[in-house]
């Protein structure tokens, strides 16, 4: 082996689990419940799944305020994306993601590969992926470097989403200078299924097979909950790339295998390896089960040569896919695979004892009771207080700006980057490939006919962070509110939305009540617009040199339009036509 | 009349094509995956759909151009069939060499979606007999390599031919003499960057593509049902 | 024995080269104004095993794969395989 | 005088080349099955006055724009100028 593993006692000792990212009284609770000091590679799987990435551990208790049930909702959040139904016995999959720190440090890959994650999470339900669309903050447009991230992070959007075949129907980029260090990648994609494909990310059944999909292993991404310290690996940082690369090929073959593979009933559960790849896939599919699973990763195709369990584990190497296949007929399943050129091989089997067993070399390297990863992961309730500067702005007064000269004001706006036309963008996305796009970008909302049917889903990503920053709860509303104004303006009854929560550092109780009183603000709107909340992503720790950017809500929302006929387009349409303003 | 829509891994506008020709203009139409053992003999016309054929890596089109099932392209091609490459397609024709010339990255380097108003040089073909000469129509280019290059012998020999079969109207990507389609020498194989398949429906935006896939199966009734 | 191959791919002279220009003028704002010129090119690196007729095997590769004759071309060096 | 430069951009070790494993593929199904390991990199080559800081000039470009050092690998050559 390259390198060498530190002990569990030495990992006690010299307290290595911090750098991992776990805290004191985590690496207490581990203990309690292992019986014992956790191995390296538990110690990694620990802080993985305890992440906030992964557990939500101090989000929760906020994400449990959003309505989440409501007549049209066939999957609230749990599973990889929610699902609502749409009638004629087909529903619509969505969600939106994150890409925030991948997408600072290498911004092409970050934002590709944040959209390949979000596909993911659409197609594993078992849904065609109809529509994409993206949202981004960055800082101020005069920077150099402003200026590369901008435009590396749509070519690589454009570079995943166009060769994918799935249409960038919509989105929205806002500058300000809070997201200077901080830019944010949000990216949302819609799916389309039949109420009896929908796919669950189970392991169900004692002896059923675990099948991993899709490209080898490689140290990709291993970096974040890795330690820095020299003396603890020797020589290991140097052949352990962060960055993430994305193959939007495999991405697309992947696809079409995957919607190829649920067609079939020897498949009992289906997920994405995201975020802590193999660990989270497997542990998860086994906790919403209520069962275990054993893996031998000896199995597990590697890219590289002498991987270890533990970067195995901890390995977010692209475009991989996790199946459960009941036993016996794993290879109709690999077979599907092999027609599109992607690996597919058996790497474990479900068992009884509710455990998470891995095994490497014939030794066993982690073995954890499943629960303790998944639905029994720790729980913050963090301390939340009223920011000073929110009282200073309760105590001023309205103030209207005077305009003299209207020409020059309304030339001025029209300059703002923020404000101006995102042509430049958009046009870089293929946003009418599958045919189905009869209002893309540049629209309010966009609106993807469902072919055969004589009705569309109009979608859009709505959230304006300056509001929030000044007044969070109402905020919250008007995000939620702007958002269903846009769907009801393209003829559309709103449905539903997906949320991107992207905040600073939780930990500082004035950011806190940030995200409390947006959740109160946003709550509240949907309860009153009936537009339940179906799944969501939450970003935290977007700050830098102790500056957080402005609390960043997204709101993704999806509305159905009955007949075609209904379509309302967002342009002037013919001169003489009278124009009206409704409202004040 | 009866299409096969070539599918290669990546190829993403396949389903496009198919409903086009299907559903739009009631052919019939199968898909026929790059390495399935399928004899191309039992269709009339051969599609050869959109998209990113193996990622657009090393050229685009390159590699699908050395798939098997190119060389049947090619017989089926030498016998007077219809052939259409449309954006990728077009890229794999010129690389098997069934078109001349080759497809390089836009001018300005970027990926380009947008209504494109094109001009139909050539209404003399198989596949545009239903336009009017000089016609101008409206299809959606997007692609990233469409900037079409031959040297200037092969320029000076598609004029001499009247191989330009749709020009651009205004140049979007840098190609030589606006061209947007060229059909071969036989005038048998169509190969173009804009999509007639997104063209076909008012929801959409333009129905100017259906007159295409028209063309076709019109000159297809002449030769062989009329007779 | 095996051998590393290098493949160089590069436009063909008198074909212009977009990318070429874009870097060209990016150098230029970033100060390096004398910089003219500026092509980019391909290399496609491999491992093989030797053979007698490895160079064959190589331009037929080329020629069938590597690059396109109507606006590249190619040339290629083979060394001995080093490991670290 | 004026001098050529060569840059050479590869991606670093470990880092996943998509594009070079489906040439591999492509390569196997060419008949090439011996071909391993397949790599794409970039070449980028510009004509430059001499100057005494040459070198340090050029890691400078290739810093701020022709490689990305998160990713990427460089070296070059710096060769006369040979007028055909
Ligand atoms: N990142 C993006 N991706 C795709 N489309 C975008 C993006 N940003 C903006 N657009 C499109 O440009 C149009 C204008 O966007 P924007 O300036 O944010 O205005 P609005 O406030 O009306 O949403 C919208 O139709 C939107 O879908």
């Amino acid at each position: 082996m390259l390198q060498t593993e530190i002990s569990p006692e030495q990992i006690e000792e010299r307290k290595v689990y911090r750098e991992m990212g776990l805290s004191d009284e985590e690496y207490e609770n581990v203990k309690k419940i292992l019986g014992r000091r956790p191995n390296f590679t538990e110690t990694g799987i620990f802080s993985v799944m305890w992440s906030e990435h992964c557990s939500y551990k101090t989000s929760k208790p906020l994400l449990k305020k959003f309505p989440t049930k409501g007549p049209h909702v066939l999957q609230g959040p749990g599973e990889g994306a929610g699902v609502v139904d749409i009638g004629d016995n087909e529903a619509v999959v969505f969600k939106i993601e994150s890409h925030n720190h991948p997408s600072a440090v290498e911004p092409y890959q970050g934002a590709a590969t944040g959209v390949g994650g979000i596909l993911r999470d659409i197609f594993s339900m078992g849904a065609r992926p109809i529509a994409s669309l993206n949202s981004l903050r960055f800082g101020n447009l005069n920077t150099e470097r402003t200026k590369y991230l901008f435009s590396e992070v749509v070519s690589g959007i454009a570079g995943y989403g166009n060769c994918v075949g799935v249409p960038t129907v919509g989105g929205e980029v806002q500058f300000d200078d809070c997201y200077e260090e901080n830019p944010l990648v949000n990216a949302m994609s819609v799916g389309l299924i039949r109420h009896d494909e929908i796919q669950k990310g189970q392991a169900k059944g004692v002896g059923n097979t675990v099948i991993y999909a899709g490209p080898p292993t490689g140290r990709d991404g291993i970096h974040g909950a890795t330690f820095a310290s020299d003396d603890l690996a020797e020589d290991a940082d140097k052949d352990r790339p962060s960055v993430q690369v994305g193959d939007p090929f495999m991405g697309k073959l992947q696809i079409e295998a995957c919607l190829e593979v649920i067609k079939s009933d020897a498949l009992v559960g289906i997920q994405d390896m995201g975020a802590a790849g193999l660990t989270s896939s497997a542990s998860e599919m086994a906790s919403k089960a209520g069962t275990g699973i054993e893996m031998n990763l000896d199995l597990v195709p590697q890219r590289e040569e002498n991987m270890t369990a533990y970067e195995m584990m901890l390995s977010e190497s692209q475009e991989r896919m996790l199946l459960v296949v009941k036993k016996g007929r794993e290879q109709e399943i690999i077979d599907v695979f092999t027609k599109y050129g992607l690996k597919a091989v058996a790497i474990g089997e479900v068992i009884e004892e509710k455990v998470f067993r891995i095994k490497h070399h014939g030794e066993v390297v982690a073995d954890i009771p499943v629960d303790a990863l998944a639905e029994d992961a720790p729980v913050y309730y963090l301390p939340s207080e009223e920011p000073a500067y929110f009282r200073e702005f309760q105590k001023m007064e309205n103030a209207i700006p005077e305009v003299e000269n209207h020409e020059k004001m309304l030339r001025t706006l029209l300059q703002q980057p923020t404000i101006a036309s995102k042509e430049w963008v958009y046009e870089k996305y293929d946003s009418m490939v599958q045919t189905n796009t009869v209002a893309g970008p540049g629209s309010d909302a966009a609106v993807v006919r469902i072919k055969g049917r004589d009705k569309a889903i109009a979608i859009t990503t709505d959230g304006n962070s300056r509001y929030i920053y000044l007044d969070p709860e109402t905020g919250g509303k008007i995000a939620v509110a702007e958002a269903a104004r846009n769907i009801v303006c393209s003829g559309a009854t709103p449905l539903a939305i997906t949320d991107g929560l992207n905040f600073g550092n939780p930990t500082n109780p004035e950011i806190y009540w940030q995200m409390e009183k947006t959740v109160d603000g946003m709550s509240a709107a949907c309860e009153k617009l009936q537009t339940p909340v179906i799944g969501g992503n939450v970003s935290l720790y977007n700050q830098s040199k102790g500056k957080a950017i402005f609390p960043t809500p997204i709101v993704g929302m999806v509305g159905l339009i009955e007949s075609l006929e209904h379509v309302t387009p967002s342009f002037f349409q013919e001169a003489g036509d009278l124009i009206y303003v409704i409202g004040d | 009349m009866k299409f096969a829509v070539i599918v290669f891994p990546g190829s993403n506008c396949d389903r496009d094509m198919h409903y086009a020709v299907k559903d739009v203009l009631g052919a019939e139409a199968e898909f026929v995956w790059y390495e399935d053992e399928c004899d191309l003999e039992k269709y009339d016309g051969i599609l050869i759909p959109g998209g990113f054929s193996y990622g657009d890596y090393l050229r685009s089109g390159a590699i699908a151009a050395t798939a098997e099932i190119m060389e049947q392209v090619k017989e089926q091609a030498e016998k007077g069939k219809p052939v259409l490459g449309v954006c990728n397609g077009f890229q794999i024709l010129t690389e098997a060499g069934l078109l001349p010339g080759a497809l390089m990255r836009n001018k300005d380097l970027s990926f380009i979606c947008r209504n494109q108003r094109l001009v139909v040089e050539n209404n003399e073909t198989m596949f545009t007999s239903q336009y009017g000469k000089g016609q101008i129509v409206q299809f959606p280019i997007a692609h990233g390599e469409g900037n079409y290059f031959c040297d200037e012998d092969t320029l000076a020999e598609l004029k001499r031919n009247n191989q330009i079969v749709f020009t651009y109207e205004s140049n979007p990507n840098g190609s030589v003499e606006n061209i947007a389609g060229i059909v071969n020498k036989e005038g048998n194989v169509l190969g173009m960057m804009p999509h007639p398949e997104r063209a076909v429906d008012k929801w959409l935006g333009s129905e100017d593509g259906i007159r295409l896939f028209q063309s076709i199966l019109e000159n297809w009734r002449k030769t062989y049902v009329a007779n | 024995m095996k051998k590393k191959v290098k493949v160089y791919v590069s436009l063909k002279q008198g074909v212009l080269d977009p990318q070429g220009k874009t870097i060209e003028s990016s150098l230029h704002s970033l100060g390096f104004k004398e910089a003219a010129n500026v092509r980019v090119g391909k290399v496609i690196e491999f491992e093989i095993a030797e053979s007698a007729d490895l160079e064959n095997q190589i331009h037929d590769m080329c020629k069938k794969l590597l690059a396109n004759p109507v606006m590249e071309d190619y040339r290629f060096e083979v060394e001995e395989v080093v490991r670290p």
